[in-house]
């Protein structure tokens, strides 16, 4: 137990996500399961990035009310601000390919992607 | 005021599309709003690439005291976001704004019969913000954003028509598509981030290390980005979007994808320019794309019976050109005397090639949205002897068609000539690939001609007439640009082209933030 | 403003091609002239003659879009068939094939090969 | 599914829900939240009021409520305080700061308690961008609800 492996879990949890993202997305029929594929591997996205902000001793670059010990030990927010703008991103993404999904269901009368396939060739 | 013009081409539609829904239910309004927004960026657009090819690389700095502070005083790295406009981007701007503009002209009568319009207009300016911020920005992250903005724009346009199942099935597949893509290239930019700890194009280029795990940033960079521009295999969605999408966005919409050229280029020859070896290797990956690119998009569009999807398969075909053509330019990049020899020219066509490409498939796109909009169909099995109903349409689409095969003295022709000289240099195969592809383009596009407009006059085609006048614009300007193109490929290429060629070649100007740092 | 647009091996110029189409369209016409002269529209020269049937309604003999190149596309019957095969319109399988050409173009990219 | 536990605890949550979104966008340039947090959890309070009432009464409150003009509202105001900077800056550039306007005062340097009062234009992008996002994502769920609630077989 000498640490290491715990530096690298998150990242072994991202290549995890991801794997299952793409079999999500590549193998599962209903289209719903597709777009939680999408969510998963958004999820893993956010959370690499996250993971690269993590600085060992770091405070959170917050003055309001902050401890004294903080000062000069605060880190750059920028990965947080990354993942939010991919989350808010994300957000808009997921409404509309459920407007989507709803619409498709409404004309097709299934959620198989096999069987949403009229364009093709 | 000219050093605010990179945020003012942002700023500007951006305002158009967020008044866009204010307009409620006044549908003529609107479109006339669009078209005066859109109008706008195209003077913006021109007077920003003049300043950049006379002046230089145009940097602005957003929130900073003045534009061009890249490094605030005790920084060694930049911190806040950035706009680099170069040759490249203003050339890539021209193309989006003149395409938003012909689109909304055109939307103006072609979307008339539909209902929520404000949303469509909102969407449409929305994504050519997305275009503009993903050709202007100097930013990693911000490109990200903005290939999302377009992607989420273009795919919503793509499903406008909601009581068709096809649009919506078109859409999500298309939102899939630019959502996957743009997550890889997330993770891309969070491996660079984590070993760089900046987001800005230039100060990575420069630092820069490729060892193994940035390999695999570029690899997952040049994927996705490839993805998004419809490089054969992985160009399924490309008919599925184009065949469904009103005719009036796919202007704009066939910019978006180049949008992702521009943004592979980007990638390959800014913010990888410095590595020797794998360039070559890197030029070969994109020209043996261009290649499947050019040669499968043209055998799929000869089986094709609905006319948008046979001329999206087309779209296809032709970003195999450019791949090719930019794709020998990197291989010999490193090589100076080849590069003086035919590299410097090969490039010159493939990014030529982009413009006249946006140009004739604009308008052949807008004459089958022409053809939808006066018979109601697509399918070119039940079309016939429209020739003597809709003279201006016919002419539009002989013009481009004759373009797009490359036949002189249309616009395609100049920039054709330009890449089979040049990939000749390179290895005679590439040559004989490209040139096959015409051939069969042309072929293609006689059955169109014959199909659709040559034949006896059908009985249930008497009371078609021609589309309505605005329509009519939107076609004549484009073929004029055709011709005019054609003429004088001269013009185009000493002020637009070669510039932005340079530009692409001259890495170092960039890295340097034209000079500041 | 000049209107040569030199290639690495070659010229193009609008004006000389203008030359050259005014010098072939006379040829053409030339040849166009020397043809027969006895044909007469707005009679029943243009009617086609087809063994003294009747001729069929313009729908009939109009050739479809699906027919034109069907020689071409029965002789590459097997490339098509592979083609359209691949073309499924299935969204996994676009997300799948992305996943295999990226995973190519990675290995080749980091040194693979 | 409006059943009598969801209306009980829509009465007694909603309203703190609300104002704790409003806290947040208005307290995004001292601590952590801002506009889009804020107003995420803004609209999750209004979505808790929408699935907590039938459908008629919900359309009913919500034809009154220009979301959209909202939205665009919020975006323009996003413009209008990035464009301030066009005046002798650049674009977003803080031009409130330390001018004495509101949210304008000075800023002390280091470890502070949390004055209000600051910020320059951050406070006011923070609520413009939470109108727009709580506009936004409202109208999303209630295009959702208004969509998916209808009896089973009416498709």
């Amino acid at each position: 137990m000498n640490g290491s492996i715990f530096v690298n879990l998150p990242f072994i949890v991202v290549a995890v996500l991801l794997a299952l993202g793409f079999y999500t997305i590549g193998f599962k029929r209903n289209l719903i399961k597709v777009v939680i594929g999408i969510e998963i591997l958004e999820g893993a996205v956010n959370m690499f990035i996250v993971a690269l902000g993590y600085v060992k001793g770091g405070y959170a670059p917050i003055y309001t009310q902050a401890p004294p010990e903080a000062a000069g030990k605060m880190v750059l927010p920028t990965p947080q601000a990354l993942t939010l703008t991919s989350i808010v991103i994300g957000v808009a993404v997921t409404a509309l390919m459920l407007a989507f999904a709803v619409n498709i269901y409404k004309h097709y009368g299934t959620l198989d992607v096999t069987k949403i396939r009229r364009l093709r060739g | 005021m000219m050093e605010h013009l990179p945020a003012l081409m942002i700023a500007i539609p951006l305002f158009g599309a967020f008044t866009a829904p204010l307009f409620k239910k006044h549908y003529k309004e609107v479109s006339i709003w669009a078209i005066i927004i859109t109008g706008i960026t195209v003077v913006l657009s021109l007077l920003l690439a003049k300043e950049v090819v006379t002046g230089g690389i145009m940097v602005y700095v957003f929130g900073a005291d003045k534009p061009t502070l890249v490094l605030p005083s005790g920084y060694s790295v930049p911190i806040r976001i950035m706009f680099e406009v170069d040759a490249m981007s203003a050339f890539m701007a021209i193309s989006a704004t003149l395409m938003s503009f012909i689109g909304a002209i055109y939307s103006y009568s072609h979307v008339e019969r539909e209902t929520g319009l404000e949303k469509y207009y909102a969407l449409l300016m929305l994504l050519e913000v997305g275009i503009l911020g993903m050709v202007l920005t100097g930013d990693l992250f911000n490109l990200f954003v903005f290939l999302e903005i377009a992607g989420i724009a273009g795919s919503a346009l793509v499903g406008f028509r909601n009581y068709r199942g096809e649009a919506s099935e078109a859409g999500i597949k298309y939102l899939i598509v630019s959502a996957v893509a743009s997550l890889m290239v997330l993770f891309a930019v969070g491996i660079l981030y984590g070993q760089y700890g900046n987001l800005n194009l230039a100060y990575i280029a420069k630092n820069v290390s490729f060892n193994m795990v940035d390999m695999v940033a570029f690899g997952l960079l040049f994927t996705s980005f490839a993805m998004k521009c419809g490089a054969v295999p992985m160009h399924y969605w490309v008919p599925d979007a184009y065949t469904e999408v009103p005719a009036g966005i796919n202007p704009p919409l066939l910019v978006a994808t180049y949008a992702s050229l521009y943004a592979l280029f980007r990638v390959s020859f800014t913010l990888f320019a410095n590595v020797v070896i794998d360039l070559a290797r890197v030029g070969w990956i994109m020209s043996i794309l261009g290649v499947l690119t050019m040669f499968i998009g043209v055998t799929m569009a000869l089986v094709q019976k609905d006319v948008k999807r046979l001329m999206s398969y087309h779209a296809i075909s032709q970003t195999g050109y450019m791949l090719l053509g930019v794709g020998v330019g990197l291989t010999v990049l490193h090589d100076p005397s080849k590069l003086a020899e035919f590299g410097r020219d090969a490039m010159a066509g493939g990014v030529f090639h982009i413009i006249n490409h946006i140009i004739y498939k604009s308008l052949l796109l807008m004459t089958a949205g022409a053809l939808f909009y006066a018979t109601g169909t697509r399918n070119l099995n039940e079309m016939g002897g429209l020739a003597r109903k809709m003279p201006i349409t016919t002419i539009s689409f002989m013009i481009g068609a004759a373009a797009i095969s490359g036949l002189p003295p249309f616009n395609g022709f100049a920039s054709k000539l330009l890449i089979y000289e040049t990939s000749y240099r390179l290895n005679p195969l590439l040559t004989v690939f490209a040139m096959v592809t015409s051939v069969l383009t042309l072929a293609s596009f006689v059955k169109v001609f014959a199909s659709a407009f040559l034949g006896p006059p059908l009985e249930k085609f008497e009371n078609t007439r021609e589309v309505p006048k605005p329509m009519i614009i939107a076609m004549v300007i484009l073929a004029a640009l055709c011709i005019l193109f054609g003429l004088f490929p001269n013009l185009v290429l000493d002020k637009l082209v070669y510039p932005a060629v340079d530009a692409l070649i001259n890495s170092a100007q960039y890295h340097s933030w034209g000079g500041l740092a | 403003m000049s209107f040569t647009l030199t290639t690495p091996s070659g010229f193009w110029n609008p004006l000389l091609w203008l030359i050259f189409l005014v010098l072939f369209g006379i040829i053409a016409y030339l040849i166009y002239s020397r043809g027969n002269p006895s044909y007469k529209k707005e009679t029943e020269q243009i009617r086609p003659y087809l063994s003294g049937n009747p001729e069929p309604t313009k729908e009939k003999i109009q050739v479809k879009a699906g027919d034109i190149y069907w020689g071409f596309i029965e002789a590459l019957k097997e490339y098509y068939k592979v083609l359209q095969a691949i073309h499924t319109g299935d969204m996994r399988d676009y997300i799948l094939w992305y996943l295999g050409i990226g995973a190519i173009i990675t290995f080749v990219l980091i040194g693979g090969v | 599914m409006t059943t009598t536990i969801i209306r009980t605890t829509t009465k007694i949550l909603a309203p703190l829900i609300l104002v704790f979104g409003s806290y947040i966008i208005l307290h995004g340039h001292l601590t952590p939240g801002g506009g889009f947090q804020g107003g995420a959890v803004f609209a999750s309070g209004l979505a808790l009021l929408i699935v907590a009432n039938n459908k008629e009464k919900v359309k009913e409150l919500f034809d009154k409520v220009p979301l959209t003009q909202l939205e665009s509202l919020g975006a323009l105001g996003f413009l209008g305080i990035g464009a301030l900077g066009l005046m002798g800056y650049t674009f977003l550039k803080n031009v409130i700061a330390n001018s004495g306007l509101l949210f304008g005062a000075p800023t002390p340097k280091g470890i502070n308690p949390g004055y209000l009062n600051t910020g320059g234009t951050l406070s006011y992008l923070n609520i413009f961008v939470g109108t727009k996002v709580l506009a936004g994502l409202t109208s999303i769920v209630l295009i959702f609800f208004l969509i998916l609630r209808r009896e089973k077989d009416e498709w």
